[in-house]
């Protein structure tokens, strides 16, 4: 059923019992055409896009749960292409236009809300750094505007702007950033996806790959039995080193812990997002009316999905330090997803040297807004077995190479970036 | 987490600081790019039982070598790096 | 020629003043005090020779340095454990400098001289266990952490040297921190800010006691 | 003074100080109370029933509960800066002047037109907003989602900064306890007895848990005399510590535990020096969790009328704090405990219309009760209210035998059993296991070190309270290490508890299961419909238990009625996972000190004080605050200021702090070889008395930092980092010598807070130092020339430390004292420099004269580049192995076409360039594709009199002379450049070695 208004309305009147499931309850047939591993944001937009973009219909996503369990249930909803450096830039923008016109795509509201985000400068040299970024943007067709002390006092005079240890002197705006409705993305693809022939198979957890005498993958072994594949792509975030183990591949990533916090509901206080550029701290409002925030990963590696008090701590010194109007509010709930971190920052989207193995990684903490973008690039890769344009310099090979694509120029070791 | 430095006694979290895994050795002078490689940028990212450089950074300065579980995050070993207490090498 | 004169001046010179901070209404439960004359050398043996080390120490202070996090007294200095195989000889401004101790240690260590890089607090008084839980991660009970017990750790996220000295004639505990001479001023405000509630009594010394 | 009577006050009674009368306001009305109470009794007790509004249908509600899983009773809480909202009236102390005002209203709690969404109430099903609001597409952010968000969240914050202090502290213990009901007291005993340093938390303000309300009779005599007598022996014991209106909210890694304590929130304000709140750490070898248990709704129509109330809360109220619900309470039960309610009402006076029991076995002294009281006792379920914002009026019943009854209440009792407070014990991500007996989940596995007991672990009876809790304190001491004689246990009888599983029952109307979200049963069986059976996703799509409450009245019930309509039982349906912090914890506390100027640490060189009498203008670098310039009367802008600086030096002589940069002494003999190591240049062959500029890579070959390094003695090296890179390079250092190279002989120590260091440049400078150096040294060119390093003595017997090295480009030395003499330094400079015009420069000068001599800083070593990019790819030892030299040599890393470090001028000399602007080949539009650079550094020269700067460009070297863009649509900016070689002062550096 098609939903609108107009059949919420019809369906109001028989009490809500017309409605199907979201998406259809599949299991498993002996073989797909290509089956990802990883029900959340990328594998379901990778199975929408193979589905809608590349007609390629017999696909499955297998979860190890239920669908979204991962980060793109657990993340802070926060959508920009606001990146520096060639590879980003253009990805990221690509994802971001795909945002765009999400809900027509899906005939899902996942709630897009470009209401900008802000990232704050305190010094001369995050200004230089930041006009070069935004300068970067806006060579590529993206909108960025430097905001001067004036105009940061304008739209947000309730930052700390009179004792501030680290005082705000302006900011990166990028007004077509903002937020999504980070469920309803999950639960929009698989929707959208399911209705034009994909099967999403809860609760098939991958234990290993079939291969042939040749060494291809084939299929793979699961918790629901055997299932054959042409191809088998991987989205699976803080668990691809894990997963790529079993094909006998060892990556540049390591799992991180990254917490992140909801205060208690309340009513309109933070009009954008915004990220403190003195410390660990990035807030935006729900529409339900918590601060959504967070800051550095805890790190240390870690697979145990929650973090401990120092980062918490050091989140909310940040934002007292920025916004000392929400020392009253009450935090409600902590959180802690696993981040897959590469080593230069960036993701990783190409063929594995396993034939028939593709791979979908390094997603670091910015995973969620990459999602669109993710699933169209990855599916390119997969249905036509090259990378696409946007995408082209997230090769695997890139670190051998020394091409590496490191925004904030930290190096081989994951917990910086 | 609490990690009990061998010269300090238990200390809390926030007095480490963390660098990685403790697996990886540093290739001879004289190995050739793709071991350095190896070295620099792949890692197992083992879920459990892993060995990790941490540096007591905000306590004696030593570094050490922890072994834990990443998915618990329970530490079942913390020994001194290999250049620490050199005084009493040959004693 | 230019007239001018080498005044030494502690990094807390600007910050602190003598007297009362803080609640007024109350017996003052934080006595904090700066020491400001005072020689600081960070002893740290070489490969090899802990034995030549400790013997040279012996000769020099009549007492072994600590290996353990501890903090020892000997007639004219303090050895403070600092980490493995290091220590810090802490001493009245003059008894063992640089130059002294680099000769009794030339073979078994190498020096460096801390003095002007620290400040010296001293903390005190019924509430300083309150006060320094604000500040300090260490479990500063008495059974944990009892006479000369000292730890390398840190305050503000800025790394400090802590040692419970000889106890008070009133048998209060005394708390002793070295903390970095740039960070002082900060810190000495953070303490300010965590002691107020008790009632502070500021106060100087120019020697060590 | 009582503005209201108390007319749901009992005369007698309670634990209420009557003898403190207070006054407070709610919703702009006044009203009295009395010390003891909580805001929630004292409103109760003016027989105030409306409190609040839901969140999405705005339904009038009233108080539920008594503690902090209230779902309902939430205000704004005091005005003004100090507004608290979404604040429980159940947990909110009652202080006189208190000022609460009700939330999610508008334009008051009783004529709330929001009220009108229950006429949507039909379209407003779960997740009805991802099926609409989608065209036409601009309309979300511009109409429907401000509306959405104007409509959604509860209370208001302030919306100015917090004027209040909080602090953060640690504690430690052997033993933690969470909780003062009979479980914890016990345990708290047993613990303390032993000898074990015991913390016990407990969130209310008074000690007890349940005891306060529910009495019983505990070792022979009124569980209050226990509990006075407990708490006697257990102040006497020097190692327990009592922490009330103290919650423990989470248990994280190694035994660390988060708590809040609320230490002036019972206060209008916090005295002068005190915080409002304190955040605590405990460290605790052992956690004893006895926080209890909460009783849970019962899922039917109009469950949500005020009036309606949990049966333990109405025993609080009157037995707590002699305040009545109602004067006439029906009670609906399908547990054994609820029966209390009818002891504790009657006891005080109340009427009970009827109990409602959904058991057919309801016991014959409770019957015999019922004859003799004259109330009916019912077998069937409510299955309806009647009533509205005022409160109860009728409630309808369904009899077992399927006939119907009405009941005449003015207020309901609900008991839907017992959920053991599972929080802590799962935080861990354990997932609780159902017990049938109590239809219930209780903790299963927990995080290590921690055990719960009492109700926590599903033990009812106050007997078995008391043993277990007892019990798990003596195993926690011991286990710490404790054996001390724990001596007799507390001792009570079991009372019985038996339950009929009850979660929804069925009738007209709305039924809820969380009240604060507005999650109807219907909405559960929707998210069913559609797919949504995994709790999580029944959690997501419906947000039940998503709310301030985080679910603790509302989940299980919830999970309860997805189990029943997909067909599964409770246990296979699951729990969510649940998540720290048990109750919300205000953001304030958990920053404590660190907001404002105290939200790092500040470090002032030793010339701070000394330049602030100046007038510098500070400027923060990394936690440093840096003389930026010396501004001077006259002085139209900070260029005139800094352009002044820099004639100053490069005619005459001039002195900067540059103590910042991080100073590590590198000692013993195999010191030279392990500089080898970490730079890319050599080291070990630099004789004593000389300095060399040294670079160092990361592993991965890029480069890391900079820095001058010298060699004082054969064993003896002085080396310095750039002040960005003071504390990673000791850090990369420490790890270079105790894991690479575990087999040098070498010796680290910072040294940075040990000097003070200033630059004295200009063409005078030796002419200064000379006033200031003993004439004795010889600081003649051959006497001590370019790049030498050594100890001199100062007039006045200072011995300091002169480096002939120059960030400048003029003829300068660095001089270093010990730090408590550099403000004299300065002073004397000052003094001594008067004749030869010495002028204190900033870093602003200091930067532009970096950039006219073409030295790569922060901006050129950002992490990406390379040592060719910078210009000093021939430092690169071919003869030794060094950090980062493989991986340097990977083909992308020595591409040609690399961006690297040129100098760049606008070719219209009055142009201002700036950082940021990327370069594009003349003639040419803009694109991805021909982005080739950008501009990394800038100054206005007054050398040069014009804007220079350092660019990083593809190709650059080859390119000196070549136009080309600079492209700053940022700033709306487009000009010619001319890529010229970086060193654009001296470049020959005649004037440094003259």
């Amino acid at each position: 059923m098609k939903y609108s208004i107009f059949s919420l309305a019809r369906a109001a009147f028989s009490g809500h019992k017309t409605w199907q499931r979201t998406w259809r309850d599949a299991s498993p047939k002996d073989h797909y055409d290509v089956v990802i591993i990883g029900g959340g944001g990328h594998g379901l937009a990778t199975a929408w896009f193979l589905a809608s973009e590349y007609g390629i219909r017999n696909v499955a996503v297998l979860e190890k749960g239920w669908i979204g369990s991962g980060n793109a249930g657990r993340n802070t909803t926060i959508i920009r292409s606001n990146y520096g450096l060639p590879g980003n830039t253009g990805f990221y923008e690509l994802s971001m236009k795909l945002w765009e016109r999400m809900e027509q795509d899906l005939n899902y509201n996942t709630m897009v809300s470009q209401r900008g985000v802000i990232n704050l400068y305190h010094s001369d040299a995050q200004r230089d750094a930041y006009a070069r970024r935004g300068n970067t943007m806006r060579i590529n067709g993206i909108d960025a505007e430097l905001l001067d002390l004036a105009a940061v006092k304008k739209m947000m005079p309730f930052l700390n702007f009179d004792n501030a240890r680290f005082p705000v002197q302006g900011g990166l705006l990028q007004r077509r950033g903002g937020t999504a409705r980070h469920d309803a993305v999950v639960w929009g693809y698989a929707h959208a996806a399911s209705a034009i022939g994909v099967d999403i198979i809860q609760n098939c957890e991958v234990s290993g790959f079939v291969r042939d005498a040749n060494g291809k993958v084939t299929g793979v072994e699961t918790s629901r039995g055997k299932i054959g594949a042409g191809k088998v792509g991987m989205a699976v975030a803080g668990s691809s080193s894990r997963v790529a183990a079993m094909a006998g591949l060892r990556l540049p990533i390591e799992s991180h812990v990254l917490q992140a916090f909801v205060s208690e509901a309340i009513k309109p206080l933070i009009p954008n997002v915004m990220t403190f550029g003195a410390g660990h701290f990035y807030v935006s409002q729900s529409d339900k009316g918590g601060l959504v925030f967070g800051g550095d990963i805890d790190g240390y590696n870690s697979y145990a999905q929650r973090g401990n008090m120092p980062v918490m701590e050091d989140v909310c010194e940040g934002g007292m330090a920025l916004l000392p109007m929400i020392g009253r509010v009450r935090l409600l709930r902590q959180w802690g997803g696993i981040m897959d971190m590469s080593m230069d920052g960036s993701p990783i989207i190409d063929k594995t040297p396993v034939d028939g193995l593709y791979l979908n990684a390094g997603w670091c903490y910015g995973g969620f807004k990459a999602t669109p973008g993710s699933g169209l690039v990855f599916a390119h890769l997969l249905a036509r077995d090259e990378l696409h344009k946007e995408a082209a310099r997230f090769r695997l090979d890139r670190f051998r190479r020394g091409a590496m694509i490191d925004e904030k120029g930290v190096g081989a070791q994951p917990n910086l970036h | 987490m609490r990690i009990v430095c061998p010269f300090c006694g238990e200390r809390e979290l926030g007095e480490f600081t963390y660098l990685g895994d403790a697996k990886p050795v540093r290739p001879a002078a004289n190995a050739s790019e793709d071991e350095v490689f190896d070295y620099v940028y792949l890692r197992d990212n083992v879920a459990g039982e892993t060995s990790e450089h941490w540096y007591h950074a905000g306590g004696c300065r030593a570094w050490l070598k922890i072994t834990r579980n990443t998915l618990t995050h329970e530490i079942s070993s913390v020994e001194p790096a290999a250049g620490v207490g050199a005084a009493k090498v040959g004693a | 020629m230019a007239e001018f004169s080498w005044l030494s001046r502690s990094p807390l010179e600007h910050a602190l003043v003598v007297g009362a901070h803080g609640a007024r209404d109350i017996e003052p439960g934080i006595s904090l005090t700066e020491i400001r004359n005072f020689d600081l050398i960070q002893v740290m043996a070489r490969r090899g020779k802990a034995a030549e080390l400790a013997n040279a120490t012996k000769a020099r202070f009549g007492m072994a340095a600590p290996d353990l996090p501890k903090a020892v007294s000997a007639s004219d200095a303090t050895l403070i454990w600092s980490g493995p195989d290091q220590f810090l000889v802490l001493s009245k401004g003059g008894k063992q400098t640089m130059d002294i101790l680099s000769q009794a240690f030339s073979q078994s260590a190498s020096l460096s001289d801390q003095s002007h890089a620290r400040a010296l607090i001293s903390v005190s008084g019924t509430k300083a266990r309150a006060m320094l839980a604000k500040l300090s991660s260490i479990d500063l009970h008495p059974m944990a952490f009892p006479i000369d017990a000292a730890a390398a750790t840190s305050i503000d996220h800025t790394s400090v040297n802590l040692w419970r000295g000889n106890d008070r004639g009133d048998g209060q505990a005394v708390f002793n921190l070295l903390v970095f001479a740039t960070f002082a001023e900060s810190l000495w405000h953070t303490m300010l800010d965590a002691a107020a509630e008790y009632g502070v009594d500021i106060r100087l010394s120019e020697e060590l006691g | 003074m009582v503005s209201h009577a108390q007319s749901h006050r009992l005369e007698s009674g309670g634990l209420i100080d009557r003898s403190a009368p207070l006054n407070f306001r709610f919703d702009g009305k006044t009203f009295a109370g009395f010390q003891g109470d909580t805001l929630a009794s004292a409103l109760i007790a003016n027989s105030v029933k409306l409190v609040g509004r839901s969140f999405k249908y705005h339904r009038p509600r009233g108080i539920l509960t008594s503690g902090s899983e209230e779902p309902n009773a939430l205000v704004e809480l005091r005005t003004g800066a100090r507004r608290e909202p979404n604040t429980k009236a159940t947990t909110t102390e009652l202080y006189d002047g208190l000022e609460a005002a009700s939330q999610n209203r508008w334009p008051s709690l009783r004529h709330d037109l929001m009220a009108v969404n229950q006429l949507f109430s039909p379209i407003f099903v779960a997740g009805f907003y991802y099926k609409t609001f989608m065209w036409p597409a601009k309309f979300w952010e511009a109409i429907y989602e401000p509306a959405i968000r104007r409509a959604a969240g509860l209370g208001r914050a302030a919306g100015v900064a917090d004027p209040d202090h909080y602090d953060k502290a640690w504690a430690y213990c052997d033993v933690l306890i969470a909780g003062s009901g009979p479980a914890g007291l016990a345990a708290a005993l047993a613990a303390g007895r032993s000898g074990a340093r015991v913390i016990l938390c407990e969130e209310d303000f008074a000690l007890g848990g349940r005891l306060l309300a529910d009495g019983g009779m505990i070792d022979g005599m009124p569980a209050a005399e226990w509990v006075s007598r407990t708490l006697a022996e257990l102040a006497t014991l020097p190692d327990v510590r009592i922490m009330t209106r103290t919650t423990l909210f989470g248990v994280y890694d190694g035994g660390t535990y988060g708590a809040f304590e609320r230490v002036n929130d019972h206060l209008p304000s916090p005295p002068e020096h005190q915080v409002r709140q304190r955040l605590w750490r405990v460290v605790a070898k052992r956690c004893v969790v006895a926080a209890g248990a909460i009783e849970r709704p019962i899922v039917f129509a109009g469950n949500d009328t005020p009036g309606v109330m949990m049966a333990s809360a109405v025993r609080t109220y009157v037995a707590r704090y002699a305040a009545t619900p109602a004067k006439r309470i029906a009670l609906f039960t399908n547990n054994e405990d609820g029966w209390r309610t009818v002891e504790t009402a009657l006891g005080a006076g109340l009427q009970i219309a009827a109990v409602v029991d959904a058991r057919p076995d309801v016991s014959a002294a409770h019957r015999a009760l019922a004859g003799k009281t004259g109330f009916p006792v019912l077998n069937g379920s409510v299955s309806g209210v009647d009533g509205g914002k005022d409160g109860v009026r009728k409630i309808s019943v369904a009899l077992a035998g399927g006939a119907r009854a009405e009941v005449e209440a003015d207020g309901l009792a609900v008991s839907g059993g017992w959920n053991p407070a599972v929080g802590l014990t799962s935080y861990h991500r354990g997932r609780p296991k159902w017990q049938d007996d109590i239809s219930a989940f209780v903790p299963d596995s927990a995080p290590p070190g921690m055990v719960a007991a009492g109700a926590a672990s599903g033990a009812f009876g106050l007997g078995a309270c008391l043993r277990q809790g007892f019990a798990a304190g003596a195993a926690a001491a011991q286990s710490a290490g404790h054996n001390g004689n724990t001596g007799t246990p507390p001792v009570a009888d079991d009372e019985a508890f038996s339950l009929t599983p009850l979660w929804q029952v069925a009738g007209k109307g709305k039924a809820f299961v969380d009240y604060q979200h507005d999650v109807t049963a219907s909405d559960i069986e929707l998210a069913q419909r559609e797919g949504f059976e995994s709790v999580e996703h029944l959690k997501r799509y419906t947000t039940l238990g998503m709310a301030t409450d985080q679910g603790k009245t509302s989940n299980v019930a919830g999970l309860a009625i997805m189990a029943a309509v997909s067909g599964k039982s409770i246990p296979e349906t699951g729990t969510t996972i649940y998540r720290p912090p048990y109750v919300p914890v205000a953001i304030g506390a958990l920053a404590g000190h660190h907001r404002d100027e105290n939200f790092h640490a500040t470090r002032l060189t030793p010339s701070h004080h000394w330049a602030a009498e100046q007038g510098a203008v500070f400027v923060d670098t990394g936690l440093w605050k840096r003389a930026q310039w010396y501004p001077r009367a006259g002085e139209k802008d900070w260029l005139e200021s800094v352009n002044r600086e820099v004639k100053a030096v490069r005619g005459g002589v001039g002195f900067c702090d540059v103590s910042t940069l991080g100073k590590i002494d590198v000692h013993g003999p195999d010191a030279g070889a392990f500089l080898d190591r970490v730079y890319i240049n050599t080291f070990a062959n630099l004789a004593v008395g000389k300095a060399r500029y040294g670079l160092m890579l990361r592993e991965d070959g890029m480069v890391y930092d900079d820095g001058t390094t010298s060699r004082l003695a054969e064993d003896h090296y002085f080396l310095t980092t750039t002040t960005a890179k003071a504390g990673p390079v000791m850090q990369h250092l420490e790890f270079c010598r105790q894991v690479l190279f575990p087999e040098l002989d070498v010796q680290l120590t910072s040294v940075s807070d040990q000097w003070a260091q200033f630059s004295v440049a200009g063409p005078k400078t030796r002419d200064l130092l000379r006033e200031i150096v003993d004439p004795a040294e010889d600081l003649s060119n051959e006497g001590f020339p370019f790049m030498g390093a050594r100890e001199v003595l100062l007039r006045g017997g200072i011995r300091a430390r002169l480096f002939r090295i120059s960030f400048s480009g003029e003829m300068a030395f660095e001089i270093s004292v010990p730090a408590r003499y550099g403000d004299a330094l300065v002073r004397n400079l000052m003094l001594a420099g008067k004749q030869f015009g010495v002028t204190p420069y900033g870093t602003e000068a200091l930067g532009v004269m970096r950039i006219e001599k073409g030295h790569v800083a922060g901006p050129e070593l950002n992490g990406t580049t390379t040592a060719a990019d910078l210009g000093l790819g021939k430092m690169m030892s071919t003869k030794k192995d060094f950090v980062g030299r493989v991986m340097a040599g990977r083909e992308a890393l020595v591409a040609p076409d690399r961006q690297v470090v040129v100098g760049v001028k606008p070719t219209d000399r009055a142009r201002r360039l700036r950082s940021g602007a990327h370069i594009i080949p003349k003639g040419e539009i803009p694109g991805t594709a021909n982005d080739q650079g950008y501009v990394t550094s800038v100054c206005f020269s007054p050398t040069l009199d014009q804007w220079i700067g350092l660019a990083l460009v593809e190709r650059g070297r080859e390119r000196i002379g070549e136009i080309v863009h600079a492209h700053d649509p940022l700033r709306g900016e487009d000009y010619d450049v001319e890529l010229c070689n970086p060193v654009f002062y001296d470049p020959d550096g005649g004037r440094q070695r003259g």
